[in-house]
């Protein structure tokens, strides 16, 4: 693996290169939101960005997916059949995506996928896709990635890391996709100098520059009924709206929901974004429901990404420190106060 | 090789619809692949479930009620409640669903093996134990299992499910049957009491036993206390979970308890696991 | 601001030590800046984390339905409107709620400091109407009264309808503010402009229902959104669906609605929500002439008729 | 028993035999299915008496299309067969075959134990005003052929023309009391009553209807608005524009124009001719010459006006036992005062009859309904050609076709008429045999078959819930007959509409809830003591509930009647007869506490504490004379209230006989911003008094300083008579009153004379002020009853028309001055009124309620209130956990609660939010 | 209009569903068809019992599965079957009616009208009104949901 250098007055060339094969997104500003959109020649990116405002976790997971497609037309031959809806995307390269969303994608993967079952919806588009990292130079004051397995220059999830050197990028291919994206590219150039020990001291400030931190040790120590039972739930619950806005932009927050929608004859089975804030998440038919108040399901979605998600993928957290909960939560629950208390 | 699709149902068809209780609330559909091949691919232990897809409604997750050793035909029974079960109770023999699964986990019926076997079930949940006594009383496993008991009870003695089938139990020598309903009716002459009373009474001893356990909270609520007094601990309790479900494959996250998915990691689980587990369910 | 602060603090210690109330709840200072927390004070010693700031924007009415404990709750002038309108719609008994009034001065709107800044703002102080940012390698002061949200700029009743005690004098109410002049803008394009404009709103949308949520008015068990027989609205992000939302919620909201701006406030997306309800409220108080929350004894305009009551357009 | 007339009369009260002769129809009633193709195809056209003569109609006809029975008949008088024997074109073309030509009359006796009289009346001609112009000129019209070219079912379909020359007027005077208060020419000296208010309706409407402005003026004698509401419509009309002239025209002449030039002098003897469009007679009521003729086969005495004679205090009984008499018949009135009447003379017609109540009732056998619960739908689809009436555009076996594609329809037929006796058979048998357990009938209209198919799907063991009809007929073939193809792709709509519907109808259950057969009556005036003895009469319990020590109300200070009966001595017999009567309880001295339950079941605790089980309630709480602050009233006693004048001639005062002037100032309190309405009664209780006085002290002056004098029907004699006697009539207006004041002793009364056009000033010994009667305002009892007041604090009935006495709350009724002011023989009426409204909830031993009525889904409801509130009959209410319940027995299913909603809570049974939503997208 | 609109709007056959209370509009309709009043055939009838059971939800649902125009009709204020179901729904219907065009609905889409079961000329003669205006505002893309935009 060969690193390379993209010099920035070169980066135009660079995204047109790979146009013809791949579509190309990287992050651009809407009004107040910053979000991946497809570039020409990534003059229209907002390379400075914090991050996306959203997570981008809709590259692979979008909001409303169709499923299947079905005819309820009695004359037709596969009535009420349903018919898988092919892969909507074909290859594409993701330029200038954080290296904790990345990390989050690595995460998910392991959730997409679990021994018997892959969601293919989600690989299709993982495979389909190249990610070109770009490290935080400059992370924010909400960010505490660093304490969770995660950092602004992460690499799990990533197929390339690009290091915002100044006046170029240095270009670090993770696999073998990202290899063979940087083979085919123009426009890069070989590193000279001290690259290396530059990008490595970016590197270290900008980790060292995450001063919000939290522990999570004693949490994978205690019990799933211990951390259940801490009395703290009902006051971190207290002003929860249950609006689920935590769970909408939060990159590993991945729950679904299932629907059948029809016009006339046609119809389509589709997956949307679904959030364990609401009570419906949980709701049976016989009007029992499992998590019947805020304090339950504020308290399932702490518990899942810190204890359940570990516990069952790897060690892995489900949370990659973005700050995004935090900086949007409209009654400001701050996960790193919650974890804190978890963790106490 | 290709990886399936695991959200993607195998057609099938009607092929029978019985009508199981006097409210006509609860019928069994009796359904055949529409691809012979299907049928292979399915291949399943009870105490699993499957997704029921009606195109234009949805899914719902259903005990499979039928026995892997009942050739060509998959039984669900389905409880009429939300607008998936509705527009299935609505439909007719011969008209096309889908069917997702097999899915979850299965009564460890591998485990169980050599022991002896209380099955205890009210209401409607006696589906997946329907399908578990079925299949070991087929000659091929019979001899697998020692003495087999079999306790289930209804509201009336027209809400009890599959009388045909325990009715020929209650003849059988290899399996003790006992049904109950709540209380007198008239034609009625089977036992009358709740669910726990009569285990209490004809539960085996735990030596060796494992009790299978299947009903309504309420009942669940009740017989646990019976059984731990009878002497069963908790490994040798097992019963199966009915959280909200619809990937079923252990991904989109609604009927989590604690870390486990019970569409995936149950929905069988022993109380001993259960212990260790929020009562979210 | 801190003489209200510390008047909340003295009104909440003396009601929760004399166990007048079993909780108080307020704003206390929020992690991240510009922005505060609902806060549940229990104890006298927790009343000392109450604030009052130009970043009160959550209405703390949302959390009085159907609660069973006696409470005090901070309330500005908007949030007042909303308490009575929940005593007229039997969420709340007024014997059981203590209203600490603070007449208000209008709530900063962090998307327009923002926008004014254009970088990161790592901590916000706030003296003396003014607003001091600060931020890597940079400090910029900004005038409180040229970020207020555009509700709070156009308020007429910033001083609570209904309290128990007052925090501080009733402030004077703006006068000669056009409520509408944006609205009756909009009304004067055409009806594609319109359609146009409404849509674009709605294109951020993510259906997080967080207007929803944060609307002290949405107090059902059950919202629409969440009925499936029959169903009123799609759950997907179909542009219509969206639109069908929003239109509905306000729609529930209208006779009803303060223009408190919660909603708006809370929406992650920054989506003009308020261009919904704003049209509904501005025809309440227009054609019927009512004003949400300003009396306990005016029943909201669709509970009730008059016999000649307008309405040309019908045939 | 339509087309009957009596014949004659024999026996007495209880046992009467009456002959009638049914004159033929031609048409058969029980084949008739209405739809007029006998009419469509009738050559003969006829002058169309409905529309007064203003348009045609056939001589096979209908005479208007609301008519009861809807079914035609052949006029024979004017049928091209009759007449010249050949034709028979309504014969060939009905497909029922409903046509009989050879019906004969049938002379049937009846029995029965009373006979209620109400013939109604007859619209005056004018055509003997030669100098109005009516029979030569076409633009010169009455005010009933106004009514109908103003209604859109009318000659010209609401569209304002002259009937000279299709234009469209812009100036149109109405001349009132045309027919009325003249004996010169037409020998009504009565005032007919209706005259101003329909006149005014009339000219708001004509305002309405018209394009551009319309100038109206109202040429009158005195403004009679004295109803309820009536004179703020008054005032309405006056902010509308339209310009009242106190004048009576004496001569109209035509303008070459078309128009009408019109001369007339204004009250200050300025003469003035004005040109105008059009003219609109406002002529009267009177007794047609076929009612006189009844009423001697009948043997009931007629007044010299030919009114039905009967007593104040027995408002509906005619001078033979055992027949009543109602509506104009007895006296001229409008639309609420015959409603009451009828109701009245119903109650006293059958008050002897109590004893048979129900005896010659049959059960009916119907099977059990067939239990469908958790059955998918199947659905039976009947699609009707009803004859070629849709068959003859609709292609009826396409959309037969069609149905049988649609979801859970398993059973399909059309057939020539859905609604023949034969199809029902058929389709009770079908229902049965298919398993049917929806049933979908595309035709004609629900509105009028719906009950038919529903008794059909009754008679199969279904419940009758389970059916939904498409309406093919009135709302497609009918109204698309020129296009067949758009009317079949319609009907098809029309029919998976429906089916789309019934897949998700739920059988309705009706529940039947007791009825305690007694009743409470608030108030132990004149009112509540009729009420409590009418019902009495009919057998039940009732209590008596007087707030005050004794019974009478304030009828005890009222001296004489308009007809001039003496009401102590009425008022005595009056309270004997409660206090003997051994069905009625009184409770002196006692108020309403607190009232719980509803129709049928009224729990009420008085303020003695004594607790009333009742099934419904008479509210007759009576209303109070308004206490003046101005005229000095309670300054100068020589200042009296009307009821205090009464008690000096009760009390037969020597002073009344020793003054020599006497004056009276109308309106006091009345028609006056603060009291925009009129107390009715005061017109004539001072032209009575003023009377009397004559009587008394013949030298005696008399000044009676008025607005308008209201001295409506009959009461108008009281006036010509007092006149006659030397009572002088001062008009003033209300923004130049009299002043009264004490000049050294003397009271005068300074007031401008619109005649004279001067001030005069009047020396009077007694001055009676005929004050406002004012309500009680009693809202407290109004929420204990949940019932509503209006803006005056009058009691408000359902429908200030059609339900005078019944309040929108079932089971609670009203009667007397608490409605609003009224004579004693009105109040009396309105009495017995409100018992019978009271008598048909209290005969039915139990009530049927549910159906399609609003339930609530406790899980969604937040008790906002909201539907509490809304609901127009007060049926819903918040439990003690705050989640609405409706009431079913007082649920009339309107939805209101349902749309209010933003929880979703309630539903409307038989209109679910589902059915709506599967309807709107099956047409889509 | 190029005469290929012409050509379009003329063979443009708008759906119009229309929502009648049963006691007057309702009756109104039956009695046009007794008085055989030809309308155009547009309107598809969907009885409500009362004006006040009228969920303006049911307007937007209407929109959302393609109606071209919507058109609901009552009694007259003052003689409500139901003495005031007209009464709130008209408070309704105003605010509604006026804020669906103020998020862009055309004018023409969507109609009121107080017709009496005595009118079966108005109501004739409002149908001819709004089917022409449905017309008139072509075929509707407003508030529609178009499926193939779902996903």
């Amino acid at each position: 693996m060969a690193d390379k250098i993209l010099k920035k007055t070169d980066l135009a060339g660079f995204i047109k290169s790979l146009t013809g094969d791949y579509e190309v997104l990287g992050p651009v500003q809407d009004g107040p939101i910053f979000k991946f959109a497809p570039v020409v020649d990534g003059s229209e990116m907002a390379l400075d960005y914090q991050n996306t405002t959203m997570s981008p976790k809709d590259l692979f997971f979008p909001q409303t997916e169709k499923m299947f497609d079905f005819t309820t037309d009695p004359n037709q031959d596969d009535a009420l059949v349903l018919k898988e809806v092919p892969p909507a995307v074909g290859p594409r390269v993701v330029f200038g995506i954080r290296p904790c969303d990345a990390k989050a994608f690595f995460v998910l993967d392991k959730i997409f996928k679990n021994d018997q079952f892959t969601d293919v919806y989600w690989f299709n588009r993982r495979e389909a896709t190249t990610l070109i990292g770009l490290g935080c130079n400059d992370p924010c004051p909400t960010c505490f990635c660093t304490s969770v397995n995660c950092g602004p220059f992460h690499e799990e999830g990533l197929d390339v890391i690009a290091y915002d050197l100044g006046e170029e990028f240095l270009l670090k291919p993770l696999t073998d996709k990202g290899q063979a994206l940087l083979g085919k590219a123009k426009g890069l150039g070989e590193p000279a100098g001290k690259v290396d020990e530059k990008a490595f001291s970016i590197r270290s400030a900008a980790e060292a520059a995450v001063t919000s931190q939290v522990e999570t040790g004693n949490i994978f120590k205690r019990s799933v009924m211990e951390l259940f039972e801490m009395d703290f739930w009902p006051r971190v619950a207290e002003s929860c709206l249950n609006c689920g806005t935590c769970t909408y932009f939060c990159p590993t927050c991945h729950c679904f929901d299932i629907q059948d929608e029809t016009a006339g004859q046609d119809g389509q089975r589709m997956r949307n974004w679904d959030t364990c804030m609401s009570w419906l998440f949980t709701m049976h038919g016989t009007g029992h429901n499992p998590r019947p108040g805020k304090m339950e399901r504020v308290r399932q979605r702490f518990m899942h990404k810190f204890k359940y998600i570990p516990m069952k993928r790897d060690g892995e957290i489900g949370c990659v420190g973005c700050g995004r909960c935090i900086v949007q939560c409209p009654v400001n629950i701050d996960v790193r106060e919650v974890v804190r208390k978890m963790n106490a | 090789m290709k990886v399936q699709n695991p959200y993607k149902p195998y057609p099938v068809k009607i092929d029978k619809i019985i009508v199981e209780t006097e409210d006509k609330n609860l019928r069994t559909f009796r359904f055949v692949f529409l691809n012979p091949e299907d049928e292979k691919a399915f291949a399943y232990t009870p105490g699993q479930f499957a997704e029921l897809s009606v195109a234009g409604y949805g899914e719902i997750p259903i005990g499979i009620a039928s026995s892997p050793t009942e050739k060509g035909y998959l039984l669900f029974t389905v409880n009429k409640v939300g607008s998936v079960s509705s527009a299935l109770h609505n439909m007719k023999e011969g008209d096309v669903m889908g069917v997702r699964g097999p899915l979850g986990n299965s009564y460890p019926l591998k485990e169980l093996e050599g022991k002896n076997v209380v099955i205890i079930a009210g209401g409607f949940a006696v589906t997946t134990l329907r399908s578990t006594i079925t299949w070991m009383l087929d000659p091929a496993n019979r001899d697998k299992y020692g003495k087999i008991t079999f306790i289930y009870g209804a509201r009336t003695p027209g809400m009890l499910l599959y009388t045909e089938e325990w009715s020929e139990w209650q003849k059988r020598d290899d399996i003790d049957t006992f049904v109950t309903v709540d209380r007198e009716f008239p034609g009625w002459d089977g036992m009358v009491g709740f669910v726990p009373a009569v285990t209490e009474k004809v539960a085996p001893s735990p030596a060796d036993t494992a009790a299978l356990v299947c009903g309504p909270p309420v009942m669940i609520k009740f017989t646990q206390p019976v059984l731990e007094k009878l002497g069963f601990a908790d490994d040798q309790i097992i019963m199966s979970l009915e959280n909200r479900m619809k990937c079923g494959i252990g991904i989109c996250g609604r009927c989590n308890v604690g870390p486990e998915y019970v569409c995936k990691d149950g929905p069988v689980f022993t109380l001993a696991q259960l212990n260790k587990l929020p009562k979210e369910y | 601001m801190e003489t209200r602060t510390a008047k909340i603090r003295e009104a909440a210690k003396k009601l929760l030590s004399e166990g007048k109330v079993d909780v108080v709840i307020g704003y206390a200072e929020g992690s991240v800046p510009m922005k505060t927390a609902p806060f549940f004070a229990r104890t006298p010693e927790e009343a000392d984390r109450l604030v009052w700031n130009s970043h009160c924007r959550i209405n703390l009415a949302n959390f009085l339905p159907r609660r069973q404990d006696r409470v005090a709750v901070v309330a500005k002038g908007c949030d007042t409107r909303n308490i009575v309108t929940h005593i007229l719609e039997h969420q709340v008994v007024r014997e059981n709620v203590y209203l600490i009034g603070v007449p208000c001065l209008g709530m900063v709107d962090p998307d327009l400091v923002a926008a004014k800044e254009g970088r990161l703002i790592q901590e916000a102080v706030e003296a003396d109407g003014k607003i001091t940012l600060k931020g890597k390698g940079f400090e910029t002061v900004i005038a409180r009264d040229e970020v207020l949200r555009q509700n709070c700029r156009v308020c007429v009743h910033r001083n609570p309808s209904v309290y128990d005690e007052l925090v501080a004098e009733p402030v004077k109410e703006q006068e000669g503010v056009d409520r509408y002049a944006d609205i009756n803008e909009l009304l004067a394009k055409s009806d594609t402009e319109r359609y146009a404009y409404f849509n674009g709103l709605l294109t951020n949308c993510i259906r997080c229902y967080a207007c929803r949520d944060a609307c002290p008015l949405c107090y059902c068990h059950v919202c629409f959104v969440d009925e499936a027989m029959p169903q009123w609205v799609g759950k997907s992000q179909n542009k219509a669906d969206v639109m069908t939302y929003h239109t509905l919620r306000a729609f529930h909201c209208a006779g009803r609605c303060t223009d408190c701006g919660a909603c708006e406030s809370a929406c992650p997306m920054g989506i003009k929500v308020r261009q919904f309800t704003r049209l509904l409220e501005k025809d309440v108080k227009e054609i019927y002439g009512y004003e949400a929350g300003l009396s306990l004894e005016a029943l909201p305009p669709l509970s009730v008729y008059r016999p000649n009551d307008p309405a040309e357009f019908i045939k | 028993m339509t087309l009957t007339e009596v014949d004659e009369i024999s026996g007495d009260e209880g046992n009467f035999t009456v002959r009638v002769t049914q004159k033929p129809r031609y048409v058969d009633m029980d084949k008739c299915i209405a739809c007029g193709d006998c009419s469509a195809k009738c050559p003969r056209r006829v002058d169309n008496a409905y529309n007064e003569n203003l348009d045609k109609r056939k001589a096979t006809y209908v005479q208007y299309p609301q008519a009861v029975p809807l079914k035609y008949a052949i006029d024979a008088d004017n049928c091209i067969y009759f007449q010249k024997g050949k034709c028979r074109a309504c014969e060939k073309f009905c497909p029922t075959g409903a046509i009989n030509f050879a019906q004969k009359p049938v002379l049937r006796d009846i029995q029965v134990g009373s006979v209620i009289l109400a013939p109604g009346f007859k619209a005056f001609d004018p055509t003997i005003y030669g100098a109005y112009q009516y029979a030569n000129h076409p633009n010169v019209i009455t005010a009933l052929e106004f009514e109908r070219l103003l209604s859109s079912g009318g000659p010209t379909m609401g569209h304002l023309s002259r009937p000279g020359d299709q234009l469209e007027p812009k100036k149109i005077a109405f001349l009132q009391c045309v027919g009325s208060r003249d004996m010169n020419q037409c020998d009504h000296g009565y005032c007919s009553s209706v005259c101003c208010m329909y006149a005014i309706k009339e000219a708001i409407l004509a305002k309405e209807h018209s394009h551009e402005e319309l100038d109206i003026s109202m040429f009158f004698m005195d403004m009679r608005t004295f109803g309820k509401d009536f004179e703020r419509y008054y005032e309405k009309a006056k902010k509308a524009g339209v310009r009242f002239v106190r004048s009576r025209i004496h001569t109209v002449d035509p303008t070459p124009d078309g128009g009408l030039s019109m001369r007339y002098v204004t009250e200050a003897g300025k003469p003035i001719s004005e040109d105008f469009d059009m003219l609109v007679l406002s002529h009267g009521l009177e007794i047609s010459g076929g009612t006189v003729d009844l009423a001697r086969k009948m043997g009931v005495e007629l007044n010299f006006n030919n009114f039905a004679v009967s007593s104040s205090f027995t408002p509906v009984s005619t001078s033979r036992p055992g027949i009543y008499a109602c509506g104009v018949f007895t006296g001229p009135k409008d639309i609420p005062a015959s409603v009451m009447e009828a109701s009245a003379a119903a109650s006293a017609a059958s008050s002897k009859l109590a004893s048979a109540r129900n005896t010659e009732v049959r059960e009916k056998v119907v099977p059990a309904p067939r239990n469908v619960n958790g059955e998918p739908p199947r659905i039976g689809v009947f699609v009707c050609n009803c004859g070629t009436n849709i068959g003859g555009v609709v292609r009826v076996p396409e959309v037969a076709e069609f149905a049988r594609t649609l979801p859970f329809v398993e059973y399909v037929e059309d057939n020539l008429f859905t609604c023949s006796q034969d199809t029902q058979e058929k389709m009770t048998a079908v229902i049965r045999e298919k398993n049917l357990n929806r049933i979908v009938v595309a035709a004609c209209t629900p509105r009028t078959h719906e009950p038919l198919f529903q008794e059909t799907l009754i008679n199969a063991g279904l419940n009758k819930y389970l059916f939904e009809m498409a309406n093919i007929r009135n709302h497609d073939s009918w109204v698309h007959s020129n296009n067949p193809d758009l009317a079949t792709v319609k009907a098809k709509d029309l029919v998976a509409m429906a089916v789309a519907k019934a897949a998700l109808l739920a059988p309705l259950s009706e529940t039947t809830i007791s009825v305690d057969p007694s009743a409470l009556v608030i108030g132990g005036g004149v009112a509540g003591l009729n009420a409590a003895l009418a019902l009495s009469a009919q057998g039940f319990n009732v209590h008596v509930v007087e707030k005050g020590d004794k019974l009478g109300g304030h009828a005890s200070r009222i001296f004489h009647t308009a007809k001039g009966d003496d009401v102590a001595a009425y008022l005595g017999g009056l309270v004997d007869r409660v206090e003997k009567d051994e069905h009625i309880q009184i409770h002196l001295g006692s108020t309403v506490a607190d009232v719980d339950g509803y129709i049928g079941n009224f729990k009420t605790r008085l303020s003695t504490g004594t607790e009333l089980q009742h099934g419904a309630a008479v509210i007759a709480t009576g209303a109070e004379e308004l206490k003046p602050t101005e005229y000095l009233y309670g300054e100068d006693k020589r200042v009296l209230t009307a009821l205090e004048l009464d008690d000096l001639f009760k009390a037969n005062d020597p002073g009344i006989e020793k003054a020599k002037s006497f004056a009276f100032i109308q309106c006091v309190g009345s028609r006056e911003p603060e009291r925009p309405y009129c107390s009715k009664v005061c017109c004539t209780h001072s032209v009575l008094a003023a009377l009397e006085i004559k009587k008394r002290n013949p030298e005696a002056r008399v000044y009676v300083l008025y607005r308008d004098i209201r001295t409506y029907g009959e009461r108008e004699y009281l006036y010509k008579e007092a006149r006659q006697k030397g009572v002088i009539f001062i008009r003033y207006s209300v923004d130049r009153k009299p002043k009264v004041a004490n000049a050294s002793g003397n009271l005068e009364i300074t007031v401008f004379d619109p005649i004279l056009n001067r001030e005069v000033i009047i020396g009077a010994d007694y001055l009676t002020l005929a004050s406002a009667i004012v309500s009680h305002r009693d809202e407290e009892l109004a929420q204990m009853f949940k019932v509503p007041l209006d803006d005056d604090g009058w009691f408000l009935e359902a429908h200030q028309k059609l339900r005078p006495v019944d309040f929108a709350t079932d089971g609670v009724f009203m009667a007397g001055l608490a409605h609003y002011p009224k004579p004693l023989d009105e109040a009396i009426a309105q009495a017995q009124a409100a018992a019978s409204r009271a008598v048909t909830v209290l005969t039915s031993t139990e009530l049927q309620v549910g159906g399609v009525v609003a339930e609530i889904n406790p899980a969604r409801c937040v008790g906002c209130n909201v539907c509490v509130t809304v609901c127009p009959y007060k049926a819903i209410a918040l439990d003690e956990k705050n989640k609405a319940k409706v009431n079913e027995a007082l649920c009339k299913g309107c939805g209101t609660c349902v749309s209010s909603c933003r929880s979703g809570a309630p539903q409307l049974r038989g209109f679910t939010n589902a059915g709506l939503f599967a309807q709107i997208s099956a047409c889509l | 209009m190029t005469s290929e609109e012409m050509k379009n709007s003329e063979e443009f056959e708008p759906r119009i569903v229309a929502f009648l209370c049963n006691w007057c509009s309702y009756g109104a309709a039956d009695l046009a068809g007794v008085s055989r009043l030809q309308y155009p055939s547009n309107i598809r009838v969907i009885r409500i019992p009362c004006t006040g059971r009228m969920s303006p939800k049911f307007i937007l649902e209407a929109f959302r599965r393609g109606a071209d125009g919507v058109w609901v009709s009552g009694c007259h204020p003052g003689d409500c079957h139901y003495i005031a179901g007209n009464y709130y729904a008209r408070r309704k219907f105003t605010l509604m009616n006026n804020f669906l065009h103020a998020l862009g609905l055309e004018p023409g889409r969507l109609h009121f009208s107080w017709v009496s079961s005595a009118e079966g000329e108005k109501f004739a003669r409002v149908v001819k009104e709004v089917t022409a205006a449905v017309k008139a505002a072509g075929p509707n893309h407003r508030f529609v949901k178009l499926e193939k935009e779902v996903a």
